[in-house]
């Protein structure tokens, strides 16, 4: 459908999103993104039964553990829908970029630059 | 099994602020059954860590390890040629674990990472409940296979109280009178009878009571 | 007469009359007079007053002073003790205390749970459970020795009794229950409060055929509901209460000025047909935070004046 | 409803997805024959004549949805709120014009009422001809008025008109309830002739009459018209020049014993041509005839297939990665954006990047063999191509790899078109940056690619049909007239099923005789074994190699059979009602037992017949439609009308469910004057047993009072029950609904596969079908089996999860999370998955607290070098 939708967004390919682990998310945060998003099948319309609805649990779980260490539980999220909705898909993309530019970048990155250390 | 929780990151951070370098080391035995302290659950304390000091602009070096078991001193003694590198070592480990390491390497400072909560048994997936609190002298024979003591709040040995609210425990409408379970079970085996037989004032001393424990077998030792 | 203690209690009960209890909680302060002005209300009325031992595991005044308060004023009291404080060194020293008292009753409870008192995050003990402290008690009486086996000095003359409720879950094992208190050694059984009469008489009915009610004196409890709200709490809140929809229902039925009066009525109406029932030798009065009204109920049931023993 | 460019793409989900041009909007400038970079465009073809010469032909053309501009008084054409079912489906898509918001099209406001009216086009013999009903119309009104529901941003009322409501297919009834009761969708019985316009609000109000006869009229926002499915005078055309007889309303003639076979041997047909249809039968239908024509074909398979040799593969584990990276422009479709030779030149800085190049079209034959030149001659261990999509493309450049020896997963894709360049066109220097991110990221993951292999097993090419009903005998023949050994498994001592019980068809074709020879040629059939009293004890295996171990005979002696595929046709019963007397007095009884009544004693004792529809079907124990039992009362009444027609016969139902063709006959009981009287499920007839008849009680809507009728037979439209399969399910881990009935493993893609791979379905097993749905989707069983049967082994996919067995903690999670029931912990204590049984999903992967499995392909190094070099630098 080629509907225009920002470009900072990158997309990395799983069998499933079952497949995500919280290991992933929390390691994209780590090396620096400012936000991730988990695109999976509906609910209930799951190929592999329930991989979706394991993905949205370790969503929540990375939501949590980076909210307590203060990079914002918000910046990682789950999205469903199906193959044949790719208006939604752009709108996403849109809404989440919308949402972390609200957020600003990822605060370990601004810390970063202000003390200058290495890792 | 034994079955620990993880401790919230907000006390693990607490407890290594002051340190540099750090090695998180799991164990892969009960914890990692649990979903505590696998290998899993060190890395994302390790992620969670590199994060939470790199956005405090504080350089860090912390380092992963999965033991097989934190229990046994062979396995510790894998740590021996890199525990000099670290201030302190987080042990996902039950406490035994954690003990036995801080025995072990007694200039390094061993920190818990998860909370150990009990002796059980996984009911499904993310759920486990209590089923022994070791007490040294097991009396499941006579309570048709229910221990009263891990499970009774009151660890009541003639039970139920007055407590017991169609067939729940009053201090939690979700948990089981263990009583209720006993006598339950009793029934199914046709050995109602048996709740008659008063069990005796119990022997503590082979509880934590008599300080403690150790067992000792003779046959076995060299 | 045959009687094991010295209890004013039990030698009512073996002389065949309707024993009357009461009870009276410490106070959450130091203040002994709190107790004997309690006791001062009620004390022509009843044959023995029951002090409770922290109820509902909030912290008061112990229940030992208080009975030795009660004793010194010479009313008869009832030691409540409860195993979830103490383990058996403690237990067994206070049991002493109270007999260098000369107190001559005791009930051995298990206790609330800690959870819903003042300290839910401290420990419990329940060294024994309150079979095991009937047990306890019996032995320290009858065979004049401590648990550890060696003997006592004056051992303890205390006339034993145990709680029994009749409503509580499971309904099966609640006569088998009772059963096995008496055959760990209690002389008196205080129940929980009745209001559903039917079920208490049932239950009564399986004692009997078991011929439990010649092993033990059971006196049925009972407690004066004071507004519709409390029957509904009561019936809703408390583990093992059974108050049925018809109590509730006559007490919301009448204008709330006169509930407190419709519960004493009830109150009386179940004792007139609990003396009825074969096997209950007494009445067990909890009069919660309402001891003013224990004379008028034990009067209007008929249960006044209370018979002289030596 | 929009307008559209010359050049389209028809739908978004269209195969292929490619360009057309459309004759009526283009201005003949052909300009875009020059512009096309892929020269894909030949702007002056015309049409060619081509002949092909082949064994069988499967005619499936389609249908076209009726035009209800001729029925002038609903306003069609006049009115703009009033719109057909086709174009409100538009209306609610989001990429139809209105891009899924809900609004009408007059003044582009949302609607807060809408109607439906159904049958237009259909069940209507006086305005356009079609007696038949459209079978699909009541289903899909109910979809829209629900989808409505949610688009609509505030309160909106849906309303559907209709004679009956006719949701007679698999769990169709339930969503119909669901419809109903849960988001308030309204039904009223009526059919509506008029619509007229309200001038100032462009509103539309409808005058009709209700079930009690009164006269009512309601104003609605909008009117969607349900319009049915015809056949287009132009297939006319084509039956006839292919000598192919079509019915009075232009379907293809068929054969209920046959359905698919059209009257010229050797030609097929599927899907509406056949009949009006829903989906899930057109696709089960579509099998069906591939079963057909392949059984004509059987001799020839193979013959013009052609196999290709594979080199000896090249060891490359020892080697450092040698990566080479082609970056494609795709005509301009990345080339008109990205800046692809920077691209490429920033690839060849990546590391172990020792060649790049771009191409034009990487995909072209040509670019195939440079590709291959290359890999040859620089030593290339891994590919990286930055193209478009690995979905469509992934598997033309593996073979690639392949035929150069090199391990097809030694290859990785950056999707530099679709979600690059397609995407950000209005930014091209971003979209260069980005081409490049994604570039670098597949780099890193190639660079840490390995060889896998991937398992080849040979497929036991029988196959073990379990029923010996109509199902499973048509289903063994299927597989055996294709050169497929079959073993059907019947618990019963003889073949035939519930088939034995019934007489004829509503048709009037003989069952006994169809089912006599049916049985004949199955037990004559060389590639046919059946085993009667059987019992299926034990199963083991994957699709291609399963074992059966089955008890047969009186005898029991246990047999295990080997097999490729399993087909389940365990069939159904007729339920045995508990209502309405049945069983206490003997003149109740059952349609089956009146079928045969009828045959045996005839109807010349008949005065006055009453049936009871619905009975087990549609209610709190058995929510569904039965589907056969309308036509079974239509038929046995019109039995009785033919053999005596005096004979008074009345109809108690709750919609008449005579879907499709079968319409005519319910249409010819009217005709004959069998009475027809709607009941209500919460009012149900009362009946009672008198000397002088049972007596049945009911209500006369029309007339607003009970009826009472005194019966010499009550016959009961009992529903189906499907056999009890629950040990057999069990066995074979078998999904099955509430009902009982076997699950499919898509009801609309995939329905007549089971979920288990190998393993697929056919007749009332599936759900509750006359025979010539049953035949159809035995075919079609058949079909799908074979389409596996006829490979001569199984490549299993490489990308399956692999347990590290001594860093297992044995702890049972990865076993608890898969999907497939897959992992176990093997005598050794640890997990052990079997890669021919693994799906790929990777779930026990991310679950497993050790770390200790990882998925093949994506391993965890392998994903999250991609998160690192995304991110390289960031930092």
């Amino acid at each position: 459908m080629r509907i225009q939708y920002p470009e900072n967004i990158k997309i990395i390919g799983v069998p499933c999103t079952g497949k995500v682990d919280v290991l992933h998310l929390l390691r994209a945060f780590e090396k620096g993104a400012d936000g991730v998003y988990v695109v999976g099948c509906l609910e209930g319309d799951c190929r592999f039964n329930s991989g979706n609805l394991r993905a949205r649990k370790r969503v929540e779980q990375a939501q949590h553990i980076l909210e307590s260490i203060g990079v914002g539980g918000e910046r990682v999220q789950m999205y469903n829908l199906s193959s044949g909705e790719g208006p939604r898909f752009a709108e996403i993309a849109v809404e989440m970029t919308e949402k972390i530019r609200k957020m600003g970048p990822n605060p370990i990155k601004i810390s970063k630059e202000k003390n200058g250390c290495m890792i | 099994m034994i079955v620990a929780k993880q401790k919230p990151i907000e006390e693990i951070i607490e407890g290594v602020r002051d340190y540099e370098k750090i090695l998180i080391a799991g164990c892969n035995e009960c914890v990692t059954v649990c979903e505590a302290g696998g290998k899993k659950e060190v890395g994302i304390l390790a992620s969670a860590l590199r994060m939470y000091f790199m956005n405090q602009g504080k350089n860090m070096k912390i380092d992963e390890v999965t033991l097989e078991r934190q229990c046994d001193h062979e396995y510790l003694e894998e740590l021996r040629k890199i525990i000099d590198r670290y201030d302190v070592v987080i042990s996902l480990a039950c406490g035994a674990g954690v003990q036995f390491m801080a025995e072990k390497y007694f200039r390094t400072r061993v920190l818990p990472g998860v909370d150990t909560c009990f002796m059980g048994v996984t009911e499904e997936r993310g759920v486990w409940s209590e089923r022994c609190q070791g007490c040294g002298k097991c009396i499941l024979g006579e309570t048709a296979g229910i221990c009263p003591i891990s499970r009774c709040a009151k660890r009541i040995l003639n039970g139920p109280c007055g407590g017991s609210t169609k067939g729940k425990c009053e201090i939690d409408k979700e948990l089981d009178c263990a009583w209720q379970l006993i006598i339950d079970r009793l029934n199914e085996l046709g050995r109602l009878d048996d709740y008659e037989k008063i069990i005796p004032i119990k022997d503590w001393s082979t509880e934590r009571a008599g300080g403690p424990r150790r067992v000792v077998r003779e046959d076995l030792r060299l | 007469m045959n009687t094991n203690t010295p209890s004013k209690l039990e030698k009512i009960l073996a002389a065949g009359h309707l024993a009357v209890t009461s009870e009276c909680g410490p106070p959450r302060g130091s203040d002994g007079e709190f107790v004997t002005k309690k006791a001062k209300m009620i004390k022509d009325h009843v044959d023995a007053i029951n002090v409770t031992d922290n109820q509902t595991s909030v912290t008061r005044l112990c229940s030992l002073a208080a009975c030795i308060h009660l004793k010194l004023m010479g009313v008869e009291p009832v030691l409540q003790m409860v195993t979830r404080d103490r383990n058996r060194i403690a237990l067994q020293s206070d049991i002493l205390g109270a007999a260098s008292f000369d107190i001559y009753n005791i009930l051995c409870l298990s206790g609330d749970h800690q959870i819903f008192g003042d300290n839910p995050h401290g420990q419990n003990v329940f060294d024994l459970d309150s079979i095991n402290l009937v047990q306890t008690v019996r032995f320290m009486r009858d065979e004049a020795k401590f648990l550890g086996g060696e003997d006592i000095q004056r051992p303890p003359k205390m006339f034993v009794g145990a709680a029994a409720n009749p409503f509580a879950d499971p309904f099966e094992i609640r006569v088998r229950r009772l059963a096995k208190k008496i055959a760990a050694g209690a002389e008196f059984i205080q129940t929980q409060c009745v209001y559903n009469v039917e079920k208490f008489e049932s239950w009564m009915k399986m004692a009997r055929d078991r011929g439990l009610h010649e092993k033990t004196y059971i006196l049925a409890g009972v407690t004066p509901l004071k507004s519709a709200g409390m029957a509904r709490y009561m019936k809703n809140r408390v583990p093992g209460m059974d108050v049925p929809d018809g109590i509730v229902k006559r007490m919301s039925g009448v204008p709330k000025e006169k509930q407190p009066e419709e519960g004493i009525k009830i109150c009386v109406e179940t004792i007139q047909r609990l003396r009825e029932v074969e096997g209950v030798r007494g009445f067990h009065i909890m009069a919660i935070e309402w001891e003013e009204k224990v004379p008028e109920i034990v009067e209007r049931s008929g249960l006044y004046p209370r018979p002289e023993v030596v | 409803m929009d307008e559209r460019k010359a050049a389209y793409i028809e739908y978004a989900q269209a195969v292929p997805l490619a360009f057309a041009i459309d004759p009526d909007t283009c201005i003949g400038c052909g300009l875009c024959e020059a512009m096309c970079l892929a020269k894909a465009i030949n702007y002056d073809d015309t049409e060619r004549r081509t002949t092909l010469s082949v064994g069988a032909l499967i005619l499936s053309p389609g249908s076209q949805g009726f035009d209800p501009s001729g029925l002038e008084l609903l306003g069609y054409g006049r009115f703009s709120n009033v719109v057909t079912s086709e174009e409100f489906e538009r209306i609610l898509s989001a990429s139809g014009p209105y891009r899924g918001h809900l609004m009408r099209p007059l003044d582009r406001e949302g609607p807060r009422r809408i109607a439906w009216i159904q049958c237009v086009g259909s069940r209507d013999v006086n305005l356009c001809g079609n007696g038949y009903c459209s079978s699909v119309c009541c289903m899909y009104a109910i979809k829209e008025a629900m989808i409505a529901k949610e688009h609509s941003h505030g309160e909106l009322d849906c309303t559907v008109f209709n004679i009956d409501m006719r949701t007679f297919g698999k769990d169709y009834e339930k969503y119909y309830q669901r419809a109903k009761d849960k988001s308030g969708v309204r039904f009223v019985k009526s059919r509506i002739h008029t619509i007229d316009e309200v001038r100032e609000t462009g509103d539309l109000s409808i005058e009709y009459v209700d079930e009690g006869g009164e006269l009512k009229r309601e104003t609605f926002n909008m009117v969607v018209l349900s319009v049915g499915l015809r056949i287009p005078d132009s297939l006319l055309d084509l039956a006839r020049r292919l000598g192919v007889e079509v019915n009075k309303y232009k379907f293809a003639a068929t054969h209920p014993f046959s359905p698919v076979s059209t009257s010229r041997p050797g030609i097929f047909v599927s899907g509406v041509f056949q009949g009006p249809k829903d989906i899930p039968t057109s696709v089960t239908e579509a099998s069906a005839a591939a079963c057909a024509a392949a059984t004509v074909l059987a001799e020839a398979r193979g013959r013009d297939a052609k196999s290709i040799e594979m080199p000896v593969e090249i060891d490359v584990a020892e080697e450092e990665p040698r990566i080479g990276v082609f970056v494609c422009n795709c005509g301009i479709n990345i080339g008109g954006v990205v800046d692809v030779p920077a691209v490429a030149e920033y690839a060849a800085t990546l590391p172990n990047v020792v060649f790049t190049d771009q191409n034009l079209f990487t995909c072209s034959q040509d670019t195939q063999d440079k590709i291959k030149e290359v890999i040859k001659e620089k030593n290339l261990n891994r590919v990286v191509v930055a193209s478009c999509s690995p979905r469509t493309h992934e598997q033309m450049f593996q073979e690639t790899l392949q035929a150069c020896g090199l391990n097809k997963y030694l290859f990785e894709m950056a999707n530099i078109r679709n979600h690059n360049s397609w995407v950000h066109g209005n930014d091209p220097e971003t979209a260069t940056n980005k081409a490049k991110d994604l570039v670098r990221m597949a780099v890193a993951r190639a660079n840490l690619l390995k060889p896998l292999k991937e398992k080849r097993i040979p497929i036991n090419r029988r196959g073990l049909v379990i029923g010996g009903g109509i199902a499973g005998m048509n289903a063994a023949l299927g597989l055996a007239d294709q050169g497929f050994e079959a073993v059907i498994v019947e618990k019963e001592a003889q073949l035939g099923g519930l088939a034995r019980e019934l007489t004829t068809t509503i048709e009037g074709e003989d069952i006994q005789a169809y089912l006599y020879e049916l049985i004949e040629k199955v037990n004559q059939h060389k590639m046919i074994q059946v085993l009667t009293e059987s019992l299926i004890v034990g199963f083991t295996g994957f699709k291609g190699n399963f074992t059966t171990e089955i008890l047969v005979g009186p005898r029991m002696y246990e047999r295990k059979i080997q097999h490729g595929v399993v087909i389940v046709a365990t069939g159904a019963n007729e339920y045995k009602p508990k209502e309405y007397l049945y069983g206490q007095d003997p003149r109740v009884m059952t349609q089956i037992e009146l079928g045969k009544r009828l045959e045996v004693k005839g109807a010349s004792d008949l005065k006055r017949v009453v049936m009871i529809q619905c009975v087990g079907s549609r209610n709190e124990e058995n929510p569904n439609c039965s589907r056969v039992c309308c036509q079974s009362a239509v038929k046995n009444a019109l039995h009785i009308k033919e053999l005596n027609p005096d004979a008074e016969v009345y109809i108690l139902y709750r919609d008449i469910r005579t879907y499709g063709l079968l319409e005519d006959y319910f249409t010819e009981a009217r005709r004959k004057g069998v009475a027809f009287f709607r009941y209500h499920v919460d009012n149900p007839p009362v009946v009672e047993s008198a000397r002088e008849g049972v007596i049945v009680t009911f209500k006369d809507h029309l007339l607003q009072r009970d009826l009472q009728v005194p019966a010499d037979l009550l016959a009961l439209s009992s529903g189906m029950v499907p056999e009890d399969t629950e040990e057999l399910a069990s066995i074979l881990k078998l999904p099955r609904n509430e009902e009982g009935y076997f699950i499919e493993a898509h009801v609309k893609l995939r329905p007549v596969d089971l979920a288990n791979e190998g393993i697929f379905l056919c007749g009332t097993a599936h759900s509750p079908k006359l025979i010539s749905e049953t035949i159809s989707q035995a075919l079609a069983a058949a079909s799908r089996a074979t389409t596996f049967l006829s490979q001569p082994e199984i490549v299993l996919s490489a990308v399956t999860a692999n347990v590290d067995q001594d860093r297992c903690a044995a702890c049972l999670i990865c076993v608890r999370a898969c999907p497939y029931d897959v992992p176990r912990v093997n005598e050794k204590g640890a997990s052990e998955i079997d890669e021919a049984l693994c799906h790929g999903c990777g779930i026990c992967a991310a679950e497993c607290p050790a770390k200790a499995i990882q998925l093949n392909w994506y391993e965890d190094e392998q994903v999250l070098s991609k998160v690192e070099a995304l991110l390289e630098g960031v930092l």
